[in-house]
């Protein structure tokens, strides 16, 4: 629908949809090294601060639409954060960010010969598993700062999302940082970023369960005419149609947004696409019928990580808690101003980004 | 593909804005009272004040005493009002409807004599659609116009007509040849003056009271040739052509963005408990995402495409969402309505009541899901 | 569907259904003076102790089918109440409750002499411009009494719900109540049965336009066959006969529920109520189209006052949270064993109704 | 007019729950986990304890082995059963359908053969209904049975046949008349021996890799006379005619209860906050209505009565329900879920995950919808 970046998108779906084919997959799982690598060579895997949200989003969008599984997104998550932050990571390291999600506490010390360890732990890493370097936020003292880890020093406790993708709880016990650096870009934005993302695959999957059940609609006959026949079934397509034209506008306009609006309209994308596509994800299976809720059918492998994107990053509730904080505020001057405001309302608020998009 | 391309105001839209919004602001200081959207009363001084400021007739071209702005700028305008309550009814539909169609098919002679008084709000319009058995299949209409000397005799009947008790004139779907195999042949429009001989307007009264809806009579009405829109036969594609334009409006989700106004008043001074901050959070995403997708159907409309299928889809989802908003309103204020109690009350109140017919007004969601459903399919098609 | 007492609604019923047909409305309203008179001499206007839940219910039910506009449902809560309380009522006083809405307060105080006075609010109390006598709970020091006042004492500000219906705010300020009885029943098995009598109408007017849109779905032709004939609007009629069904067989198990689970199951029976009637007038109103949406058309009579009725003797929110406050409890067995009690689980509790039913 | 009368559970009755409760109780304290309804994996083992018990094939007669015991006595176990999240789907197509079945159309020699094995959870049963192309639309079965010597050659396949990895026997819809103007004539059910020659039993994992279902080959299997149930040309009458006892079963709205029972369990002892209130309120109101409405048809199932309506709406309305329990679950958990965390997450993670086959088995709602439609329709005719 809306590709944020068509050539990027075009070039990785060829790839995805090269390996699918090759391997009689309907969707690339599991971890497929050799693909891996064809995208290093194409340089998709350390897309960082040099590509835009766009691009990223791009990206994020083909994985969904081909569920991808791997970390090809929250590596590039992690390398934009990282180089933004002045950390270093190599070319062939795969990195993720660890410490995101609410309640994660991770904690620097200073020795007396000036050495720093951490300590804490951190849930529901995605791929941290699969990872060389975490990168993560470390509260050390008042300030926040992010620390490079080599992923050998942490302890896992390896679990899954939906989707059976890495989730990995780690905990961290006195291990020194390989490097350390400000707090820049800040954690709530490299959350939001993560969000937006987590959204933008979305758009990918859902655009997959649309036109798979389109297809299936009009291939399948029922009481002698096709599904797509049947008044409830065609009522069910469109609002899957409405599902995906909603969220990915909503992306769309995180995208594109301008700097003072970033926060709330990715907030509003995360709540969006959690609503959104629950809708989506009931009714492929409902207009599919058995066949779409078996193992050997590709629905499932876009529908399980819908169910498990909706809430990672923050789920639909906290982004709809999150946005109604950012522009409910005793000195707003109404509604309407903060949902379409002009540039004075926002700017004096904390809710811009402050690291380039 | 079911597109919705983003993009944002210019710098100029935004000063436009601004205006408008400062405008509104005085406005609702002098103690008027919110309205919700379209079923706001009727009020024609205010559609001459607002014209004064050059914000009706916007997207008419200059040589027409129009302001030769975009669709854009008139999407800026119209949800300004709509946020703010204000009173827009009255040249509603000219503004909205008969202007583009007057540009697209009307004769020079239509165009000279009409485009200038809806800029100025000197003329008012009302639509004849719908007919008692007609309903959404509007192509089923029996009103006829036969051919007489210099114009037509219309005889018929309308139902739904909204305005007509104040309106100038009617724009009036009819058969004007016998109907044959395709009932989408054979149509015209009239522009039929409501002062004319054997016009007669009897009111329909909704639910709450308020009168909008009228039946329209006509009893062997003569309509000169001149007030024959574009060509005989032409009715069909003139009205489905329009389509875009009718249903893709920020008033197709809007209706009670003040009562969200209001209810955002009382709380914007205290504490949010969570249930409030989840509510109003779902609210404002819906809001936003809404307002980007209409916004994308007025750039394309500047660009001289007719999203139709888009336009229908943004009045299905724009005109639930407005139901469910209700319910969250409802919700949130957790008590019995006072329909005689404060401004929020009252405005809550008229909007649990006309709340139904959000989803029926311009084509039914039944109606718009058949049409988005075609779509998709025949795209689906087409790609296989 | 579920009549409660069969008899007695058919009665009711056919008196209405003489008087609309009379009147040519669709609805018996406004004020009708015959038939109050008419009921009267039926003994329908005083409807006490005398009669079983069921009784009320059945009246009840036939008052929403009709959407009669007199205060049959509120006057004979009243009576229940007072003659349980002690109070007296006359024959022809047409007496209501006051004081059971949340946040109502009305205070008692003696003076030297031993002489009681009444001073206070009471919002939206149903009927009270049109009623000869008001009864009230009124505090005095700890304890809670019911006062009997008369309404010409009392000082209203007259409002109607959204049905039209009298609802009216009362400021009492030192009037002298006319007698004066202990708290039997309690103010919370008043408010309850209020709101039982409330959903029992409601399955009438639910009833109504269930078979409204039946009949318009049969009769109307779109497109060249009847509505019926689509899918998408037999899906609407078979949402809307779930609705009437749910509601029906909630408000059944309330009124034949065994006295230890009358409470729950009359907040059970007002939460379904209150969602299940929004679902249906939403239907019914898109099943009829405008035709529905008219002064002229019935169909408004009873959806307005379902609008109402959801919320009056508390809306569908306050009754679940009042459900969830019963049947969570520190040393409860389990949420299975609560839903569906054997005696002992919630004997213990103060959950049940103090008098009879 | 579609009718849910109440009623209570009677002394004896309560007194049953009371035993089953006791039981499950004691059987989850030994650390068996819940699971979700008639999801929950086959376990012969738990079949045969609570068979020893008295609670499989409780309607049968006495005269057949069985407890000669009501619906509802059967309905008390199984929605304890459920509620505690027993795996009860080993026994539960031959004690909710086969036995009735066999009651009404069988033989005598199968009533003697078959149901005191139900009894003693001996036999197990499953369903040969649906086929590749033929869906919800069960009258245009394929599998065809030609008469041969001592009875019939059976040639086809079934899918979603649950549980034929274990069962016995399949029940096995097919035709045994050449297809004429009906599709529903012509029809008859064959008691099919799943170890006979020429069957192929092959799995369908769900989406969740679970084994539920699986495709059944007939290929020349020899199924003898003594095996087709009732007359020949019967299958549709017999089919349809239990529709009442397969669909409204606390099985429709009761597959995340045990999920429930665990949140509250984590909850009873803290302070609720309004919003868990209210959500939990409203979830314990659906399960009361929907408890009641499910007694109601079993009440009428042992006055002889087969409200197959009613059991449609019960099972339209009550999956809808459980999709929307689940969300709300979810809603109120509000963060991502670990399928590999504790017993509460799991069994929510498998929720969310199946949740959507709830309204699809036992015919699609859209199905259901357009039988309780046609009823709805056809009683307003009767009246009017």
């Amino acid at each position: 629908m809306i590709n944020f970046n068509d050539d990027l998108f075009e070039v990785a779906s060829k790839m995805f949809e090269r390996k699918q084919a090759a391997a009689r997959y309907h969707a690339v799982e599991p971890w497929a090294q050799d693909l891996w690598d064809q995208l290093r060579t194409s340089g998709f895997t350390t897309l960082g601060r040099d590509a835009t949200v766009a691009d990223h989003c791009a990206l994020a969008k083909a994985v969904g639409a081909y569920a991808v599984a791997l970390p090809l997104v929250d590596t590039g998550l992690a390398r934009w954060a990282a180089e933004h932050a002045g950390l270093s990571v190599a070319d062939e390291e795969i990195v993720v960010c660890a410490g995101l999600a609410l309640g994660d506490d991770l904690v620097g010390s200073v020795d007396a010969s000036g050495g720093m360890s951490i300590t804490g732990h951190a849930r529901r890493v995605p791929w941290a598993s699969r990872a060389d370097v975490l990168i993560a936020p470390v509260r050390i003292g008042d300030r926040v700062r992010w620390a490079r880890l080599r992923r050998a020093d942490v302890d896992f406790n390896e679990s899954v999302n939906l989707a059976s993708e890495p989730r990995d709880d780690l905990t961290i016990t006195a291990v020194v940082p390989t490097e350390v650096a400000d707090e820049a870009p800040r954690v709530k934005d490299v959350r939001a970023r993560g969000a937006l993302l987590r959204a933008a695959s979305g758009v990918g999957a859902m655009e997959f369960a649309l036109n798979a059940s389109l297809t299936y609609a009009e291939q399948r006959t029922q009481f002698g005419r096709p599904l797509s026949g049947f008044q409830a079934v065609q009522h069910h397509l469109v609002m899957m149609a409405e599902a995906v034209a909603s969220v990915s506008s909503a992306v769309d306009a995180a995208v594109f947004s301008p700097p003072e609006q970033r926060l709330m309209r990715v907030a509003a994308a995360k709540v969006i696409f959690g609503e959104q596509s629950a809708v989506l994800t009931r009714l492929a299976h409902q207009v599919h019928g058995a066949i779409g809720a078996t193992e050997e059918h590709p629905l499932h492998t876009r529908t399980r990580r819908l169910w498990s994107w909706q809430d990672e990053f923050g789920t639909a509730t906290q982004w709809a808690v999150e946005l109604a904080t950012q522009l409910v505020f005793a000195t707003s001057p109404g509604a309407w101003p903060v949902l379409t405001p002009p540039l004075t309302v926002l700017a004096s608020r904390d809710v811009g980004e402050t690291v380039p998009w | 593909m079911i597109t919705f391309p983003s993009s944002e105001l210019t710098d100029d839209e935004l000063a436009l804005r601004d205006q408008v919004r400062a405008f509104m602001a005085d406005y609702r200081a002098q103690g008027h009272r919110l309205q919700l959207g379209i079923n706001a009363e009727p009020d024609p001084e205010f559609s001459k004040l607002i014209s004064r400021r050059g914000w009706v007739g916007m997207s008419i071209p200059v040589e027409y005493s129009g302001h030769g702005r975009t669709a854009v700028d008139r999407f800026v305008v119209v949800e300004e009002m709509l946020a703010a309550g204000a009173p827009i009814s009255a040249h509603w539909v000219g503004d909205r409807q008969t202007a583009q169609m007057l540009l697209r098919f009307g004769t020079e002679a239509q165009k000279r004599r009409f485009l200038p008084r809806i800029v100025t709000s000197d003329v008012f319009f009302c639509l004849g659609m719908s007919e008692p058995e007609s309903g959404s299949d509007l192509a089923s209409v029996r009103t006829r116009a036969t051919r007489t000397d210099g114009g037509w005799i219309l005889n018929g009947q309308k139902v739904w007509t909204s305005g007509a008790q104040y309106a100038d004139y009617a724009v009036t779907l009819c058969r004007t040849e016998p109907l044959g195999q395709s009932k989408h042949v054979g149509l015209s429009q009239l522009l039929v003056d409501l002062k004319a001989d054997g016009v007669t307007v009897s009111p329909i009264r909704l639910l709450n009271g308020a009168h909008h809806f009228n039946e329209v009579f006509f009893d062997d009405v003569f309509v000169p040739d001149e007030l024959l829109l574009g060509k005989p036969g032409d009715g069909w594609h003139q009205v489905t052509s329009e389509l875009a334009h009718e249903r893709s409006g920020p008033d197709r989700f809007l209706s009670v963005m003040p009562i969200v106004q209001l209810l955002y008043e009382r709380q914007r001074a205290r504490d949010l408990d969570l249930e409030m901050s989840e509510m109003l959070g779902r609210l404002f995403a819906m809001y936003m995402t809404f307002r980007s997708m209409s916004l994308s159907i007025a750039r394309r409309l500047d660009a001289g495409e007719l999203p139709a299928v888009e336009a229908a889809l943004v009045k299905d989802m724009g005109t639930e969402f407005e139901n469910q908003a209700v319910a969250v309103l409802r919700r949130l204020v957790n008590a019995e309505i006072d329909p005689r109690g404060g401004e929020f009350e009252a405005l809550l109140a008229d909007a649990v009541i006309t709340a139904p017919t959000f989803t029926l007004r311009g084509g039914t969601n039944e109606v718009l899901r058949g049409v988005i459903a075609k779509d998709l399919i025949r795209n689906r098609r087409r790609v296989a």
